[in-house]
């Protein structure tokens, strides 16, 4: 027995050191490689002042950390709002981390959100994976002193300082049901593929969507059925496959998430109905181009992600200079998008949805 | 006063036809539970759905069987999801860097990187003596660790592939999508090596009485290492499909996937105890599966009952099968005595 | 009351362990290895040694921490592993959630869903005590039954809004400070309890004996049925217990709740030495190796290493942790390498070669985007 | 018979397991186109002789000749490849295989590279038809009787050509209308060449098939005659020629009341109407051969496998067994026949596995009371004279004998008012053997009653009171101790049992 132990005991410790040591390696050279840092080292971050009430106090710049939290990683559009996020960053001379887990898990990103708060972040960006399950930990952040702001998914009230929306809850709806309305012109079934089941925008935007289709002038219009993709291209292309078997004479699918249009677009496509079932919703012009000109999906709707990361890293920087503190009726000047207000509900509004088309497609590149 | 009862091979015939035969039992229900859902929603009974159901399994239908050999050794493989999604985000790496790369080069690709990920799995099992169930535990979180450390990340979308990656699953030379062509060909081609080559025989010898095959000279590491070889094989050109037919590898592709290759099998009649499976059983238990899936859909039952309804059925399958196994073996020492 | 278990103590009538036996110990080998993950996370970060810091961290590990302790008694009794672990708190935190949010009052809820974990566990241990199927087969099944079960109770919705009382369970903390929180000391209660049942009880006894030969046990009059259906019965309960305390901590519930969890706590269970053949294993070292976890994935949190990149090296541990001993006790006994045979020999460079074919490609492959 | 060469000869042969001389210079020779009978009491070594032949041990000394060459069997595949196949009691086939498979398992006949179902399905009906099987050669295994998984096995060895047979105890099981079968292909094997090696106790058999008869008696070669040329008197003298040793203890008999009666017991087909009754105070020996199902009526009486039939009475009053708790309750104790298997957990150490049955007395308050289940296990130790460095010591690192005598000692602490034990004194050298007699008369005479189940003569006709001669499950003979004598116990087990 004791050689035994013996044996494994220097072993395990070797692999052990050398597992950590290759982590490590395994971290460093990914900051040069990629565009954007997912693993930034935490060395080189100086001292970062513990600000010890809720209002920061004046820093310098150079020294103010940033993290903005997507819901997952890989992910087209999150991956422009942080092309965006950066570009703010580099006017306003501060550091934003772009960090995220690899699935859209509310464990793993409150895993990753308590190490961050851990490393005395100066400010949270998050794009919620669950409204409610982050409560907690955003009234923990913001105990330690650390703004909380949320960007495209909310966390609840309580949990954050202040929400960015992209645009109203009910303008999001009511462009999608103008879309699928233009699309089937005027009356036929429609159905609605969603992202995950939890996702709070999205519950949002579906409730607006039922009660905009009350209204007189889109009565022909009858929403059948709502699937969840959960963000998965397999899923949702699968339950775009569900849905065109279901509802023979679907006419409209509308997919408010970028990897749930992509999907019932190209199963569309596959199965040969362009033109008999037309889909629509949100998603970016790259991801749709192919769509648009094959006639799977003349029009869509979106913001310009950037313009939201752009955005959250302006209202964290201010707050995290104490020059708003996230009440109804801060101002404060966000860079080339202009000045913002909070609203009374504590939220800001980034502006009206785009809709794209075939002519207008190719002046966007995100 | 005989106490050795007179036993013949007859008497005990109908037991043994009942295990044989099991596969016709999941034909009949398979059967019947297409009436009923017909009879519920005609838009059910059409070839167009059931070319759905079949391009569903096809990739189930393929690492089913990669998870039947393993469960005849007596092993098992929970590994299987995490290396489709090693392998899937590898190759859509490397065809998006190589679009003229040939679609079926690729495929040799996935094979050959799911052979190296099957091997350590085998080498860690057959020559470590780790017992599989924690071994494929560890490499499924080590493989799935990978992908995301390879792609840091990033996920390939479909509109980043090339054409031509992208028609090798969905491309209909003869009218069949080319996804269930290389299911159907998997499946004849398992069938084969299971039934007439020596080590597919080996297979059966050394999950049916690993002791008894040592003695008649297998050599039984080699067979369980072959056998994990052969998983990471299927599963890595389950990767290439998957990433050709969804036009996507993210991190998190196939996740939880090996649930259903396990499913699949047992409900097909595989032996869980080991020692017998068959190539068909597995093509019914996987074609059940999806037939139940599909028709949860069709008949609008809500997508959370899916879950639910398959653990029931994987729950059946097990009672079933060890009950007739149970009777069997009472019968023969009742009989030997 | 360190009353290490496996007596291999030589003394003639002292029960008193000598030097030797502990240094011999698994449960060595965990102390040595969390003090080097501890003096690596301090050189990386400045971070690591906050205590604020440490207890959020303890926080989310003490749901992995209830579920191990029974199924620290499943593995040293019966060799095999309860797979329907998660689900079975997924199904009753979600069950708790629907009667919550269907206006009954939360204790009883808490006290239906534990009364369900029970169920649950006594249906695994029914299966397997009493019909003889192998554990793994019927909590295979049940981990997709049970979860399939959350996912029908909660659909799309999320049940919220729990009371200040219930959410303390999970985000409570003991005095002020915010610094030990309340399911730490929760688990520790429960640990302890887990722990003396383990070494100084009749049933604790009754599960080394079944481990170690469950044919003599059952000769020797030990109730070996009666304890399988305790076993299982146990890890139903403490399964729904830590539902209820992640409920807690998020203060909602969805089906999806400890997704997968399952894997993790039986990576900590053997981890801590507790041998997947049964038999061997302390209380001790299972806490050891929790704690060892714990801190080798906050630490690369801390290095910005995210979830799935912690995974590999957790997934290597718990194979080099099993692997090392068995090539131990290979090499020790029958000097294996004299007797290789020149087509083994063949076959371990084939797969070393495939092996670094493989990483090569992995690293050149990956540099192309 | 009259080749001049032996095929296989063993010359000198000893082999010795932990202190016990199992083998001690033995001598056996098989000629070609012989049945050969190997015969002896159980434990005279035959089993070990086999296992040394096939390959599973190696001789300490000694020299094993084939075809007069000296050659060294490492392992059952070398033995198999020199054509030397052995024959079971218990088969042991490929359950989910068929025949067919199973005959040509990891060589199957191939065309090219591939398997030849068709020419397997000829070659395995061709082999089983000649041995006079009318069987399906698709049929799997596992629907087979014992007997049609005998012939499977020897339809396998002659696929393999073996030219030696070995079968060991292989009429055990079989109705006679089998063993008639079973006799014919052994003689139809001898025409053609093979040489055969018949182990069996039923002396009528070995008159029937055998040519020659070698005898061993405690390790040591006796000597080798024609069965023409020998009488039934003859064997059994060779078998049991020792001289009956007063080595066991005497001790005089004042048995109590009546404390079990046990009325036409009845087990799963395994044995049935077994009825006797034991007195406290009195050793009732039980003899028989393997396979008579005495261990199963044990396991009745103990609860492992309850009984099917039948009626137990404790004490007069009825009693139903269906668990070992059950048992114990009632004061019945059992020392199982293999100890390592049943008897003792060899990881544990030796104290926990002695306070495992009555674990209960140890319990203060809420935990265990360490220093009380040390003291009595310690005096046990003591009582029974155990050598070992302490009770903290692992059962594992003990001697045969003294783990026999910590079984016993487990026993003693639930002091039972009955005390069944199974095998004793099998495979522990001769001082523990003496020292388990004395303790057992020295119990007896405490009036605990003791249910001896043993298959060496000298032991039961030594140490019983009374004793019970089971044969093919059903009762065979009882026999005072005064009455009873080594050749009418050999004779009531050993006749064939009437037609």
């Amino acid at each position: 027995m004791l050689k035994d132990t013996k044996f494994h005991l220097i072993a395990l410790l070797a692999v052990l050191v050398l597992l950590l040591a290759g982590c490590q390696a395994a971290a460093t050279p990914t900051e040069e490689a990629a565009t954007e840092p997912p693993a930034a080292e935490t060395e080189d971050v100086t001292e970062a002042p513990m600000t010890e009430e809720p209002v920061a106090t004046e820093e310098a710049a150079g020294d103010i950390v940033i993290a903005l939290v997507p819901k997952n990683l890989g992910n087209p559009y999150f991956d422009t709002a942080n092309n965006g996020a950066q570009e703010a960053a580099a006017e306003l001379g501060i550091e934003v981390q772009y960090q995220g887990s690899s699935t859209a898990d509310a464990t793993e990103q409150i895993q990753l959100l308590n190490s961050l708060i851990a490393q005395e972040v100066d400010g949270l960006a998050i794009s919620a994976n669950d409204a409610d399950a982050l409560v907690p930990t955003g009234q923990d952040a913001m105990a330690q002193g650390i703004p909380v702001v949320t960007w495209d998914s909310a966390i609840a009230p309580e949990g954050r300082d202040v929400h960015i929306n992209q645009a109203t809850a009910e303008g999001i709806a009511r462009v999608q049901i103008e879309m699928a309305h233009r699309l089937a012109d005027g009356e036929g079934q429609i159905a609605i593929l969603s992202a995950t089941s939890t996702a709070p925008n999205q519950n949002e935007w579906i409730g607006f969507m039922e009660e905009i289709l009350q209204e007189p002038d889109y009565q022909g219009l009858e929403l059948v059925d709502t699937v969840y993709g959960d963000d998965e291209d397999e899923k949702s292309y699968n339950e775009a496959l569900g849905l065109m078997t279901t509802y023979p004479d679907l006419e409209v699918i509308i997919a408010p998430t970028t990897v749930g249009i992509a999907a019932s677009a190209r199963a569309v496509q596959d199965q040969g109905r362009i033109g008999e079932v037309l889909v629509t919703g949100l998603g970016t012009p790259n991801q749709m181009r192919e769509y648009v000109k094959s006639g799977a999906a003349p029009e869509f709707a979106l913001w310009n992600p950037g313009d939201l990361g752009y955005l959250a890293v302006y209202t964290i920087y201010h707050m995290v200079q104490g020059d708003i503190t996230g009440a109804p009726g801060d101002e404060f000047d966000a860079g080339k998008l202009g000045n913002y207000t909070i609203l009374d509900d504590g939220t800001i509004l980034l502006g009206a949805p785009t809709v794209f088309d075939a002519d207008n497609i190719d002046d966007f590149d995100f | 006063m005989v106490i050795g009862k007179e036993r013949t091979a007859t008497s005990l015939g109908l037991m043994s036809i009942l295990v044989r035969f099991r596969e016709v039992g999941i034909l009949f229900f398979t059967v019947l539970l297409i009436i009923v859902v017909s009879i519920l929603s005609p838009v059910f009974l059409t070839a167009h759905n059931f070319r759905d159901i079949l391009l569903n399994i096809s990739i189930l239908v393929i690492v089913g069987l990669a998870q039947m050999m393993v469960i005849i050794t007596r092993g098992i493989d929970l590994s299987v999801g995490s290396m489709i999604g090693l392998v899937a985000m590898m190759v859509a790496f490397t065809v998006v860097a190589f679009p003229g790369m040939n679609p079926l080069f690729a495929l040799l690709l996935g094979i050959a990187l799911g052979a190296a990920l099957g091997s350590l799995n085998g080498a860690i099992i057959a020559w470590g003596k780790v017992p599989p169930i924690i071994a494929t535990l560890g490499t499924l979180s080590i493989y799935r660790g990978l992908v995301f450390l390879y792609s840091r990340g990033d996920w390939i979308n479909s509109f980043e592939m090339p054409m031509g990656f992208r028609q090798l699953s969905k491309g209909t030379p003869l009218v069949i999508p080319n996804l269930i062509l290389f299911a159907a060909a998997v499946a004849i081609l398992v069938f084969l090596f299971l039934r007439y080559t020596q080590t597919g025989r080996d297979i059966y010898a050394v999950g049916s009485n690993p002791q008894a095959a040592t003695v008649a000279g297998i050599r039984v590491d080699q067979v369980i290492f072959i056998v994990y070889v052969i998983s990471g094989i299927l599963c890595g050109m389950a990767g290439v499909l998957w990433a050709s037919r969804f036009e996507s590898a993210q991190t998190n592709t196939a996740l939880g996937f090996e649930l259903q290759t396990v499913a699949g099998p047992v409900v097909g009649g595989v032996n869980i105890f080991g020692g017998s499976g068959t190539v068909i059983g597995v093509v019914l238990g996987s074609f059940l599966l999806g037939t139940i899936n599909n028709a949860l859909t069709i008949v609008k039952i809500s997508p959370f009952w899916q879950l639910a309804v398959q653990g029931l059925l994987i729950l059946l399958a097990v009672i079933v099968d060890s009950a007739i196994l149970r009777r069997l073996q009472t019968a023969t020492k009742q009989g030997n005595r | 009351m360190a009353a290490t278990h496996s007596e291999t103590r030589s003394a003639r009538h002292s029960r008193r362990v000598s030097l030797r036996n502990i240094l011999v110990r698994w449960e060595l080998l965990l102390v040595v290895l969390i003090t080097v993950v501890t003096l690596i996370n301090i050189q990386q970060s400045p971070f690591f040694l906050k205590p604020v810091n440490l207890s959020r961290a303890a926080r989310d590990f003490m749901e992995l921490g209830i579920m191990m302790l029974p199924m620290t008694y499943i593995i040293i009794a019966l060799a095999t592993v309860d797979l329907s672990v998660a689900s079975i708190m997924g199904m009753c935190a979600s069950f708790m959630g629907l009667l919550f949010m269907n206006g009954v009052d939360i204790w009883i809820a808490v006290a239906a869903a534990l009364a369900l974990g029970v169920a649950a566990g006594a249906m695994n241990g029914f299966l397997v005590a009493h019909v003889k199927l192998p554990a793994l087969v019927v909590t295979l099944a049940t981990y997709a039954f049970y979860r399939g079960m959350a996912y029908a109770m909660l659909g799309d919705e999320a049940a919220r809004g729990y009371p200040e009382s219930f959410t303390y369970l999970g985000q409570g903390f003991i005095g002020d400070g915010r610094i030990i929180p309340f399911s730490l000391i929760l688990f520790l209660a429960l640990a302890l309890i887990f722990g003396v049942v383990l070494h100084t009880t009749t049933f604790g006894r009754y599960l080394y004996a079944i481990g170690n030969n469950e044919q003599a046990a059952r000769y020797s009059g030990v109730p070996v049925d009666r304890v399988k259906m305790i076993l299982f019965v146990l890890s139903g309960f403490m399964s729904a217990l830590a539902g209820l305390v992640l409920a807690a901590r998020f203060g909602s519930t969805r089906p999806d709740i400890g997704l997968g969890l399952e894997l993790t706590v039986i990576t900590a269970t053997v981890l801590g030495g507790i041998s997947i053949s049964g038999g061997t294993g302390t209380m001790i070292g299972a806490i050891l190796s929790l704690l060892l976890i714990g801190l080798v994935r906050f630490g690369m949190g801390l290095m910005n290493l995210q979830g799935q990149v912690q995974d590999i090296v957790i997934g290597l541990l718990l194979i080099i942790s099993v692997l090392l001993p068995s090539i131990g006790r290979m090499l020790s006994r029958r000097g294996a390498l004299s007797n290789l045979n020149v087509s083994q020999v063949l076959q371990v460079t084939l797969f070393v070669i495939a092996m670094a074919l493989f990483v090569a490609f992995f690293l050149w492959s990956r540099s192309l985007l | 018979m009259n080749q001049l060469q032996p095929l296989v000869s063993l010359d000198g042969i000893s082999k010795a397991f932990g202190g016990v001389q199992a083998l001690k210079g033995v001598h056996f020779e098989i000629y070609p186109g012989e049945v050969h009978a190997l015969l002896g009491e159980n434990g005279a070594g035959k089993s070990t002789l086999i296992k040394i032949i096939t390959g599973v041990h190696q001789p300490d000394q000694g020299e094993i000749l084939l075809d007069g060459k000296p050659v060294r069997l490492a392992d059952p595949r070398q033995a198999r490849s020199s054509a030397i196949a052995a024959i079971y009691q218990e088969p042991n086939l490929f359950p989910d295989l068929d025949i067919a498979e199973n005959i040509f398992v990891g060589r199957q006949p191939k065309q090219g590279k591939r398997v030849d179902w068709q020419e397997m399905y000829r070659e395995a009906s061709k082999l089983v038809h000649s041995l006079g099987l009318n069987l399906d050669v698709k049929t799997k295994a596992r629907s087979l009787s014992v007997a049609q998984q005998q012939m499977v096995e020897i339809a396998r060895a002659l696929s393999l050509n073996a030219r030696v047979l070995i079968m060991d105890e292989p009429t055990s099981s079989l109705t006679l209308s089998e063993v008639a079968e079973l006799f014919t292909i052994v003689r139809h094997l001898r025409e053609t060449g093979t040489a055969i090696v018949f182990i069996s106790h039923r002396l009528d058999e070995i008159f029937q098939i055998a040519d020659r008869v070698t005898t061993l008696r405690d390790g040591i070669y006796v000597d080798t005659r024609m069965v023409a040329d020998v009488t039934r008197e003859d064997l059994v003298q060779m078998m049991v020629g020792r001289t009956l040793s007063s080595l066991f203890p005497k001790h005089d008999v004042h048995a109590g009341d009546t404390v079990l009666e046990v009325e036409h017991l009845a087990g799963e087909g395994i044995f049935n109407d077994i009825s006797f009754e034991l007195k406290a105070g009195e050793i009732l020996g039980i003899y028989g051969l393997i396979g008579a199902g005495r261990t199963e009526i044990a396991r009745a009486l103990f609860g492992i496998e309850p009984a099917t039939g039948g009626r137990i009475k404790i004490n007069g009053r009825e009693v139903s067994i269906k668990s070992p708790q059950d048992a114990m309750d009632l004061g019945v104790g059992f020392v199982p026949e293999d100890r390592q298997m049943h008897g003792l957990i060899l990881q544990m150490p030796i104290a926990q596995n002695i306070t495992l049955p009555i674990l209960q007395h140890f319990v203060s308050g809420f935990w265990l009371d360490r220093n009380k289940e040390s003291s009595t296990a310690h005096d046990l130790v003591r009582r029974l004279r155990v050598k070992t460095a302490g009770v903290w010591q692992l059962a594992r690192e003990l001697s045969g004998g003294n783990q026999q005598k910590v079984v016993l000692s487990k026993w003693l602490g639930t002091n039972p008012r009955i005390l069944i034990l199974d095998e004793p004194t099998r495979g522990i050298d001769v001082g523990s053997k003496s020292e388990v007699h004395q303790l057992l008369s020295q119990l007896a005479s405490e009036g605990i009653a003791i249910i001896m189940i043993s298959s060496e003569l000298p032991e039961i006709l030594g140490m019983s009171d009374r004793i019970l001669v089971i044969r093919e499950g059903g009762l065979g003979g009882e026999f005072a101790q005064a009455e009873a004598t080594q050749e009418k116990l050999m004779h009531a087990v050993t006749t064939i049992r009437p037609a």
